[in-house]
Protein backbone atom coordinates (compact mmCIF):
# COMPACT_ATOMS: atom_id res chain seq x y z
CA UNK A 1 0.00 0.00 0.00
CA UNK A 2 1.72 3.31 -0.96
CA UNK A 3 0.35 6.64 -0.35
CA UNK A 4 2.52 9.92 -1.99
CA UNK A 5 2.36 13.21 -2.95
CA UNK A 6 4.63 14.17 -5.55
CA UNK A 7 5.71 17.64 -6.44
CA UNK A 8 7.49 16.79 -9.79
CA UNK A 9 5.50 15.24 -12.81
CA UNK A 10 5.09 11.61 -13.50
CA UNK A 11 4.27 9.12 -15.76
CA UNK A 12 1.41 7.37 -14.73
CA UNK A 13 1.58 4.36 -16.69
CA UNK A 14 5.43 4.04 -15.80
CA UNK A 15 4.53 4.75 -11.98
CA UNK A 16 1.59 1.81 -12.31
CA UNK A 17 4.39 -1.06 -14.19
CA UNK A 18 7.14 -0.42 -11.89
CA UNK A 19 5.09 -0.41 -8.34
CA UNK A 20 3.16 -3.70 -9.44
CA UNK A 21 6.86 -5.08 -10.70
CA UNK A 22 7.67 -5.17 -7.26
CA UNK A 23 4.91 -5.94 -5.65
CA UNK A 24 6.27 -9.84 -6.46
CA UNK A 25 4.19 -10.97 -3.35
CA UNK A 26 0.87 -9.82 -5.17
CA UNK A 27 1.88 -12.43 -8.95
CA UNK A 28 -1.02 -14.63 -9.24
CA UNK A 29 -2.95 -13.51 -6.88
CA UNK A 30 -5.38 -10.36 -8.18
CA UNK A 31 -7.67 -10.75 -10.89
CA UNK A 32 -8.77 -6.88 -11.27
CA UNK A 33 -7.03 -4.14 -11.09
CA UNK A 34 -8.91 -0.79 -10.99
CA UNK A 35 -6.92 2.67 -11.76
CA UNK A 36 -8.34 5.87 -12.21
CA UNK A 37 -5.86 8.85 -13.58
CA UNK A 38 -6.99 12.31 -13.49
CA UNK A 39 -5.14 14.67 -15.55
CA UNK A 40 -5.16 18.43 -15.56
CA UNK A 41 -7.17 19.53 -18.76
CA UNK A 42 -6.08 22.77 -20.70
CA UNK A 43 -9.67 24.51 -20.00
CA UNK A 44 -12.34 24.54 -16.96
CA UNK A 45 -15.51 25.98 -16.81
CA UNK A 46 -15.15 27.58 -20.43
CA UNK A 47 -11.95 29.35 -19.68
CA UNK A 48 -8.63 28.37 -21.04
CA UNK A 49 -6.15 27.41 -17.93
CA UNK A 50 -2.30 27.51 -18.49
CA UNK A 51 -0.87 26.75 -15.68
CA UNK A 52 -2.08 25.68 -12.43
CA UNK A 53 -0.81 25.80 -8.43
CA UNK A 54 -1.86 22.93 -6.37
CA UNK A 55 -1.82 24.06 -2.55
CA UNK A 56 -2.06 21.27 0.33
CA UNK A 57 -1.85 21.07 3.91
CA UNK A 58 1.35 19.21 4.59
CA UNK A 59 0.56 16.65 7.00
CA UNK A 60 -3.46 17.07 7.31
CA UNK A 61 -3.06 15.51 3.29
CA UNK A 62 -1.48 12.89 4.13
CA UNK A 63 -3.52 11.97 7.26
CA UNK A 64 -6.62 12.25 5.54
CA UNK A 65 -5.46 10.31 2.08
CA UNK A 66 -4.64 7.39 4.39
CA UNK A 67 -7.77 6.95 6.29
CA UNK A 68 -9.78 7.46 3.15
CA UNK A 69 -7.21 4.47 1.99
CA UNK A 70 -8.15 2.19 5.48
CA UNK A 71 -11.65 2.89 5.34
CA UNK A 72 -11.63 1.12 1.96
CA UNK A 73 -9.77 -1.79 2.93
CA UNK A 74 -12.49 -2.14 5.79
CA UNK A 75 -14.89 -2.28 3.20
CA UNK A 76 -13.44 -4.28 0.66
CA UNK A 77 -11.29 -6.95 -0.18
CA UNK A 78 -8.33 -5.00 -0.93
CA UNK A 79 -4.86 -6.79 -2.00
CA UNK A 80 -3.26 -3.56 -2.31
CA UNK A 81 -3.05 0.18 -3.34
CA UNK A 82 -1.78 3.03 -4.66
CA UNK A 83 -2.55 6.55 -4.61
CA UNK A 84 -0.11 9.13 -5.96
CA UNK A 85 -0.96 12.94 -5.74
CA UNK A 86 0.79 15.62 -7.61
CA UNK A 87 1.09 19.21 -5.53
CA UNK A 88 2.88 22.44 -6.34
CA UNK A 89 3.11 24.12 -10.22
CA UNK A 90 1.28 21.48 -12.58
CA UNK A 91 0.87 22.33 -16.66
CA UNK A 92 -1.65 20.72 -18.46
CA UNK A 93 -1.75 17.38 -19.57
CA UNK A 94 0.11 16.74 -16.18
CA UNK A 95 -1.26 13.72 -14.06
CA UNK A 96 -2.74 15.22 -10.82
CA UNK A 97 -3.52 11.94 -9.46
CA UNK A 98 -3.44 8.28 -9.59
CA UNK A 99 -5.70 5.87 -7.68
CA UNK A 100 -4.86 2.32 -8.14
CA UNK A 101 -6.63 -0.65 -5.95
CA UNK A 102 -5.51 -4.72 -6.86
CA UNK A 103 -8.53 -7.14 -5.55
CA UNK A 104 -9.06 -11.08 -6.40
CA UNK A 105 -12.78 -10.02 -7.93
CA UNK A 106 -13.37 -6.93 -9.92
CA UNK A 107 -15.98 -5.81 -7.79
CA UNK A 108 -13.87 -5.23 -4.73
CA UNK A 109 -11.42 -3.34 -6.96
CA UNK A 110 -14.09 -1.13 -8.72
CA UNK A 111 -15.99 -0.05 -5.73
CA UNK A 112 -12.61 1.19 -3.62
CA UNK A 113 -11.30 3.06 -6.66
CA UNK A 114 -14.65 4.93 -7.00
CA UNK A 115 -15.05 5.42 -2.79
CA UNK A 116 -11.01 6.62 -2.53
CA UNK A 117 -11.40 9.09 -5.44
CA UNK A 118 -14.81 10.60 -4.33
CA UNK A 119 -13.66 10.81 -0.87
CA UNK A 120 -10.40 12.34 -1.55
CA UNK A 121 -12.54 15.02 -3.67
CA UNK A 122 -14.62 16.01 -0.79
CA UNK A 123 -12.13 15.41 2.26
CA UNK A 124 -8.87 15.69 1.45
CA UNK A 125 -7.13 19.20 2.01
CA UNK A 126 -5.67 19.95 -1.73
CA UNK A 127 -6.57 23.94 -3.19
CA UNK A 128 -6.49 24.67 -7.40
CA UNK A 129 -5.33 28.03 -8.47
CA UNK A 130 -5.91 28.16 -11.97
CA UNK A 131 -4.04 30.99 -14.29
CA UNK A 132 -6.48 31.46 -17.47
CA UNK A 133 -5.17 32.51 -20.72
CA UNK A 134 -6.20 36.11 -19.91
CA UNK A 135 -3.77 36.41 -17.05
CA UNK A 136 -6.32 36.01 -14.46
CA UNK A 137 -5.43 34.10 -11.32
CA UNK A 138 -8.20 32.62 -9.61
CA UNK A 139 -8.87 29.47 -7.19
CA UNK A 140 -11.06 26.88 -8.04
CA UNK A 141 -14.21 27.36 -5.74
CA UNK A 142 -15.40 23.70 -5.45
CA UNK A 143 -15.40 20.38 -7.19
CA UNK A 144 -17.91 19.22 -9.56
CA UNK A 145 -20.41 16.03 -9.53
CA UNK A 146 -18.11 14.54 -12.39
CA UNK A 147 -19.82 14.63 -14.96
CA UNK A 148 -20.02 16.39 -18.13
CA UNK A 149 -23.65 16.20 -18.92
CA UNK A 150 -26.19 18.07 -16.15
CA UNK A 151 -28.64 14.86 -16.94
CA UNK A 152 -26.19 12.85 -15.03
CA UNK A 153 -26.76 14.72 -11.81
CA UNK A 154 -29.83 13.24 -10.99
CA UNK A 155 -28.47 9.50 -10.48
CA UNK B 1 -2.36 28.15 26.43
CA UNK B 2 -1.31 28.70 23.28
CA UNK B 3 -2.63 27.49 19.88
CA UNK B 4 -1.83 27.74 16.60
CA UNK B 5 -3.94 29.08 13.64
CA UNK B 6 -3.41 28.27 10.40
CA UNK B 7 -5.44 29.53 6.70
CA UNK B 8 -5.27 27.99 3.37
CA UNK B 9 -5.79 29.20 -0.18
CA UNK B 10 -8.27 31.69 -0.82
CA UNK B 11 -8.57 32.55 2.82
CA UNK B 12 -4.91 32.55 3.23
CA UNK B 13 -4.94 35.26 0.97
CA UNK B 14 -7.55 37.31 2.10
CA UNK B 15 -6.34 37.18 5.31
CA UNK B 16 -2.82 38.53 3.77
CA UNK B 17 -1.31 35.75 6.77
CA UNK B 18 -1.10 32.06 6.44
CA UNK B 19 -0.60 31.91 10.30
CA UNK B 20 -0.80 33.46 13.53
CA UNK B 21 0.06 32.15 17.51
CA UNK B 22 -2.24 33.51 19.66
CA UNK B 23 -2.41 33.37 23.97
CA UNK B 24 -5.50 32.17 25.24
CA UNK B 25 -6.41 32.48 29.22
CA UNK B 26 -9.43 30.77 28.92
CA UNK B 27 -11.01 27.65 26.44
CA UNK B 28 -13.00 29.25 23.37
CA UNK B 29 -14.48 27.63 20.61
CA UNK B 30 -12.42 27.33 17.26
CA UNK B 31 -15.36 29.92 16.06
CA UNK B 32 -15.15 32.08 18.65
CA UNK B 33 -11.19 31.93 18.32
CA UNK B 34 -12.15 33.22 14.26
CA UNK B 35 -14.03 35.95 15.63
CA UNK B 36 -11.57 37.14 18.20
CA UNK B 37 -8.36 37.02 15.34
CA UNK B 38 -10.93 38.76 12.60
CA UNK B 39 -13.48 41.00 13.87
CA UNK B 40 -14.07 42.63 10.89
CA UNK B 41 -14.49 39.09 8.66
CA UNK B 42 -17.50 37.09 8.74
CA UNK B 43 -16.33 33.56 8.73
CA UNK B 44 -17.12 32.56 4.85
CA UNK B 45 -19.70 30.76 3.97
CA UNK B 46 -18.65 26.85 3.41
CA UNK B 47 -15.06 27.37 5.43
CA UNK B 48 -13.76 23.55 6.65
CA UNK B 49 -12.21 23.49 10.25
CA UNK B 50 -9.47 21.56 11.01
CA UNK B 51 -8.30 20.86 14.86
CA UNK B 52 -5.21 18.66 14.73
CA UNK B 53 -5.29 17.81 10.94
CA UNK B 54 -8.87 16.41 11.90
CA UNK B 55 -12.25 18.01 10.71
CA UNK B 56 -13.99 19.51 13.52
CA UNK B 57 -16.48 21.78 14.03
CA UNK B 58 -16.67 25.39 14.56
CA UNK B 59 -17.76 24.65 18.55
CA UNK B 60 -15.07 22.65 19.43
CA UNK B 61 -12.80 23.89 22.28
CA UNK B 62 -9.12 24.29 21.83
CA UNK B 63 -6.65 23.42 24.68
CA UNK B 64 -2.99 24.01 24.65
CA UNK B 65 -1.27 22.81 22.01
CA UNK B 66 -3.47 22.61 19.58
CA UNK B 67 -3.09 23.39 15.85
CA UNK B 68 -6.09 25.19 14.10
CA UNK B 69 -6.62 25.67 10.35
CA UNK B 70 -9.69 27.15 8.46
CA UNK B 71 -9.37 26.72 4.65
CA UNK B 72 -11.84 26.86 1.66
CA UNK B 73 -13.94 23.62 0.20
CA UNK B 74 -11.66 20.99 -1.02
CA UNK B 75 -10.78 21.11 -4.66
CA UNK B 76 -8.00 18.20 -5.22
CA UNK B 77 -8.33 15.36 -7.50
CA UNK C 1 -11.10 4.21 -29.84
CA UNK C 2 -9.09 0.75 -30.15
CA UNK C 3 -10.89 -2.75 -30.18
CA UNK C 4 -8.54 -5.31 -30.29
CA UNK C 5 -8.18 -9.01 -29.65
CA UNK C 6 -4.60 -10.57 -28.53
CA UNK C 7 -3.44 -13.87 -28.88
CA UNK C 8 0.24 -12.82 -27.65
CA UNK C 9 0.47 -11.75 -24.02
CA UNK C 10 0.98 -8.04 -23.80
CA UNK C 11 1.90 -5.49 -20.64
CA UNK C 12 -1.28 -3.06 -19.72
CA UNK C 13 1.13 -0.39 -18.75
CA UNK C 14 2.94 -0.17 -21.82
CA UNK C 15 0.11 -0.68 -24.06
CA UNK C 16 -2.04 2.28 -22.30
CA UNK C 17 1.22 4.32 -22.24
CA UNK C 18 1.54 3.82 -26.00
CA UNK C 19 -1.92 4.25 -26.86
CA UNK C 20 -1.90 7.57 -24.92
CA UNK C 21 0.91 8.81 -26.68
CA UNK C 22 -0.25 8.25 -30.02
CA UNK C 23 -3.79 9.96 -29.27
CA UNK C 24 -2.20 13.45 -29.14
CA UNK C 25 -5.35 15.24 -29.94
CA UNK C 26 -6.34 13.95 -26.90
CA UNK C 27 -3.81 16.21 -24.77
CA UNK C 28 -5.55 18.46 -22.65
CA UNK C 29 -8.81 17.58 -23.67
CA UNK C 30 -9.47 14.41 -20.54
CA UNK C 31 -9.20 15.08 -17.16
CA UNK C 32 -9.95 11.80 -16.18
CA UNK C 33 -8.93 7.99 -17.06
CA UNK C 34 -10.79 5.05 -15.95
CA UNK C 35 -8.98 1.69 -16.48
CA UNK C 36 -9.65 -1.60 -15.53
CA UNK C 37 -7.55 -4.97 -16.56
CA UNK C 38 -8.32 -8.44 -15.57
CA UNK C 39 -5.57 -10.79 -14.83
CA UNK C 40 -5.18 -14.19 -14.78
CA UNK C 41 -4.98 -15.78 -11.21
CA UNK C 42 -3.36 -18.54 -9.95
CA UNK C 43 -6.47 -20.24 -8.49
CA UNK C 44 -10.17 -20.06 -8.76
CA UNK C 45 -13.03 -21.81 -6.87
CA UNK C 46 -10.13 -23.18 -4.20
CA UNK C 47 -8.14 -24.91 -6.82
CA UNK C 48 -4.34 -24.09 -8.51
CA UNK C 49 -5.02 -23.34 -11.62
CA UNK C 50 -1.62 -23.88 -13.86
CA UNK C 51 -2.73 -23.02 -17.30
CA UNK C 52 -6.01 -21.17 -19.47
CA UNK C 53 -7.38 -21.55 -22.68
CA UNK C 54 -9.89 -18.80 -23.51
CA UNK C 55 -12.13 -19.81 -26.63
CA UNK C 56 -13.86 -17.23 -28.26
CA UNK C 57 -16.38 -16.76 -31.93
CA UNK C 58 -14.18 -15.23 -33.77
CA UNK C 59 -16.60 -12.06 -35.63
CA UNK C 60 -19.19 -12.59 -33.28
CA UNK C 61 -16.98 -11.59 -30.55
CA UNK C 62 -15.35 -8.23 -32.08
CA UNK C 63 -19.13 -7.83 -33.24
CA UNK C 64 -20.35 -7.72 -29.51
CA UNK C 65 -17.25 -5.74 -28.45
CA UNK C 66 -17.72 -2.97 -30.94
CA UNK C 67 -21.31 -2.91 -30.04
CA UNK C 68 -20.77 -2.57 -25.94
CA UNK C 69 -18.64 0.02 -26.64
CA UNK C 70 -20.75 2.20 -28.65
CA UNK C 71 -23.71 1.65 -26.14
CA UNK C 72 -21.29 3.19 -23.41
CA UNK C 73 -20.26 5.79 -26.05
CA UNK C 74 -23.98 6.53 -26.55
CA UNK C 75 -24.31 6.56 -22.70
CA UNK C 76 -21.70 9.00 -21.67
CA UNK C 77 -19.38 11.76 -22.52
CA UNK C 78 -16.61 10.05 -23.61
CA UNK C 79 -13.18 10.79 -25.30
CA UNK C 80 -11.90 7.67 -26.15
CA UNK C 81 -11.12 4.40 -25.47
CA UNK C 82 -9.37 0.98 -25.24
CA UNK C 83 -10.32 -2.73 -25.23
CA UNK C 84 -8.22 -5.00 -25.78
CA UNK C 85 -8.69 -9.03 -25.04
CA UNK C 86 -6.51 -11.83 -24.45
CA UNK C 87 -6.96 -14.98 -26.63
CA UNK C 88 -5.85 -18.78 -26.75
CA UNK C 89 -3.64 -20.07 -24.23
CA UNK C 90 -3.09 -18.05 -20.79
CA UNK C 91 -0.50 -18.21 -18.08
CA UNK C 92 -1.07 -17.05 -14.03
CA UNK C 93 -0.80 -13.34 -13.94
CA UNK C 94 -0.72 -12.68 -17.82
CA UNK C 95 -3.67 -9.82 -18.45
CA UNK C 96 -6.50 -11.13 -19.82
CA UNK C 97 -8.39 -7.99 -20.43
CA UNK C 98 -7.98 -4.22 -20.50
CA UNK C 99 -10.58 -1.62 -20.45
CA UNK C 100 -10.10 2.33 -20.60
CA UNK C 101 -11.60 5.04 -21.04
CA UNK C 102 -11.07 8.89 -21.45
CA UNK C 103 -13.30 11.86 -20.59
CA UNK C 104 -13.47 14.72 -19.98
CA UNK C 105 -14.86 14.34 -16.15
CA UNK C 106 -14.39 11.21 -14.01
CA UNK C 107 -17.94 10.21 -13.70
CA UNK C 108 -18.40 9.21 -17.79
CA UNK C 109 -15.34 7.76 -17.15
CA UNK C 110 -15.95 5.67 -14.23
CA UNK C 111 -19.32 4.21 -15.49
CA UNK C 112 -18.15 3.84 -18.90
CA UNK C 113 -15.73 1.59 -17.95
CA UNK C 114 -17.76 -0.53 -15.58
CA UNK C 115 -20.29 -0.70 -17.70
CA UNK C 116 -18.32 -2.02 -20.95
CA UNK C 117 -16.67 -4.79 -18.35
CA UNK C 118 -20.03 -5.99 -17.01
CA UNK C 119 -21.46 -5.64 -20.44
CA UNK C 120 -18.29 -7.79 -21.95
CA UNK C 121 -18.74 -10.47 -18.93
CA UNK C 122 -22.05 -10.70 -19.76
CA UNK C 123 -22.45 -10.57 -23.30
CA UNK C 124 -18.91 -11.05 -25.21
CA UNK C 125 -18.75 -14.91 -26.29
CA UNK C 126 -15.00 -15.83 -24.94
CA UNK C 127 -14.90 -18.88 -23.04
CA UNK C 128 -12.65 -20.03 -20.19
CA UNK C 129 -11.22 -23.23 -19.92
CA UNK C 130 -8.71 -24.04 -16.69
CA UNK C 131 -6.16 -27.15 -16.53
CA UNK C 132 -5.41 -27.55 -12.64
CA UNK C 133 -2.81 -28.20 -10.74
CA UNK C 134 -4.26 -32.22 -10.15
CA UNK C 135 -4.27 -32.40 -14.17
CA UNK C 136 -8.32 -31.36 -14.50
CA UNK C 137 -8.93 -29.49 -17.18
CA UNK C 138 -12.60 -28.04 -16.62
CA UNK C 139 -14.65 -25.51 -18.16
CA UNK C 140 -15.38 -22.06 -16.27
CA UNK C 141 -19.11 -22.58 -15.74
CA UNK C 142 -20.36 -18.78 -15.38
CA UNK C 143 -18.81 -15.26 -14.24
CA UNK C 144 -18.96 -14.73 -10.56
CA UNK C 145 -21.09 -11.22 -9.53
CA UNK C 146 -16.78 -10.27 -9.11
CA UNK C 147 -17.15 -10.04 -5.62
CA UNK C 148 -14.50 -11.99 -2.88
CA UNK C 149 -17.49 -11.61 0.25
CA UNK C 150 -20.94 -12.38 -0.75
CA UNK C 151 -22.06 -9.97 1.82
CA UNK C 152 -21.65 -7.51 -1.34
CA UNK C 153 -24.63 -9.61 -3.69
CA UNK C 154 -26.97 -7.85 -1.87
CA UNK C 155 -25.58 -4.14 -3.03
CA UNK D 1 -31.89 -23.72 -48.24
CA UNK D 2 -28.63 -24.23 -46.68
CA UNK D 3 -27.73 -23.28 -42.83
CA UNK D 4 -24.33 -23.34 -41.21
CA UNK D 5 -24.53 -24.21 -37.24
CA UNK D 6 -21.85 -23.78 -35.24
CA UNK D 7 -21.01 -25.23 -31.89
CA UNK D 8 -18.48 -23.51 -29.27
CA UNK D 9 -16.86 -24.71 -25.46
CA UNK D 10 -17.85 -26.97 -23.73
CA UNK D 11 -20.52 -28.17 -26.25
CA UNK D 12 -18.25 -28.02 -29.07
CA UNK D 13 -16.87 -31.20 -26.67
CA UNK D 14 -19.58 -32.48 -25.75
CA UNK D 15 -21.32 -32.70 -28.95
CA UNK D 16 -17.54 -33.81 -30.52
CA UNK D 17 -17.75 -31.35 -33.59
CA UNK D 18 -17.64 -27.78 -34.27
CA UNK D 19 -19.32 -27.27 -36.76
CA UNK D 20 -22.27 -28.84 -39.60
CA UNK D 21 -23.47 -27.74 -42.65
CA UNK D 22 -27.72 -27.93 -42.76
CA UNK D 23 -30.07 -28.19 -46.15
CA UNK D 24 -33.67 -27.70 -45.46
CA UNK D 25 -36.69 -28.00 -47.31
CA UNK D 26 -38.72 -25.47 -45.54
CA UNK D 27 -37.56 -22.91 -42.48
CA UNK D 28 -37.18 -24.22 -38.94
CA UNK D 29 -36.30 -22.41 -36.05
CA UNK D 30 -33.49 -22.67 -33.90
CA UNK D 31 -34.56 -24.86 -31.31
CA UNK D 32 -36.14 -26.83 -34.20
CA UNK D 33 -32.32 -27.18 -35.33
CA UNK D 34 -30.94 -28.55 -32.41
CA UNK D 35 -33.46 -31.07 -32.09
CA UNK D 36 -32.76 -31.97 -35.67
CA UNK D 37 -29.30 -32.19 -35.45
CA UNK D 38 -28.99 -33.60 -31.84
CA UNK D 39 -32.62 -35.61 -30.96
CA UNK D 40 -30.86 -37.64 -28.10
CA UNK D 41 -29.63 -34.36 -26.42
CA UNK D 42 -31.63 -32.12 -24.58
CA UNK D 43 -30.61 -28.48 -25.19
CA UNK D 44 -28.46 -28.00 -22.01
CA UNK D 45 -30.09 -25.43 -19.95
CA UNK D 46 -28.70 -21.96 -20.11
CA UNK D 47 -27.54 -22.39 -23.40
CA UNK D 48 -27.06 -19.15 -25.91
CA UNK D 49 -28.05 -19.12 -29.30
CA UNK D 50 -27.16 -16.81 -31.97
CA UNK D 51 -27.67 -16.02 -35.41
CA UNK D 52 -25.45 -14.29 -38.04
CA UNK D 53 -23.42 -13.54 -34.48
CA UNK D 54 -26.09 -11.82 -32.98
CA UNK D 55 -28.12 -12.89 -29.86
CA UNK D 56 -31.36 -14.43 -30.91
CA UNK D 57 -34.10 -17.17 -29.56
CA UNK D 58 -34.79 -20.19 -30.00
CA UNK D 59 -37.57 -19.59 -31.70
CA UNK D 60 -36.15 -17.28 -34.50
CA UNK D 61 -36.48 -18.67 -37.79
CA UNK D 62 -33.35 -19.58 -39.92
CA UNK D 63 -32.76 -18.18 -43.45
CA UNK D 64 -31.20 -19.50 -46.50
CA UNK D 65 -27.36 -18.86 -45.39
CA UNK D 66 -27.98 -18.01 -42.05
CA UNK D 67 -24.98 -19.28 -39.41
CA UNK D 68 -26.58 -20.34 -36.52
CA UNK D 69 -24.41 -20.74 -33.04
CA UNK D 70 -25.47 -22.27 -30.12
CA UNK D 71 -23.07 -21.89 -26.73
CA UNK D 72 -22.77 -22.14 -23.20
CA UNK D 73 -22.45 -19.17 -21.05
CA UNK D 74 -20.11 -16.96 -21.74
CA UNK D 75 -16.80 -16.36 -18.90
CA UNK D 76 -14.53 -13.74 -20.43
CA UNK D 77 -12.87 -11.05 -18.77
Amino acid sequence: MQIKLSAEPFNPWQILHDYETEQRQLAGQYGATAVFVGTMRDFNQGDDVVVMQLDHYPGMTEKQLTRIVEQAQQQWAILDGLLLHRVGKIEPNDTLVIVAVWSAHRGDAFDASRFIMEALKKQAPFWKQETLSSGEVRWVSSNSDGYLKPAHNAK
Amino acid sequence: MSIKVRYFASLKERLGHAETELELSAPLSAGQIWQRLNPAIPLPEGTLTAINMEYASLDSLLTDGDELAFFPPVTGG
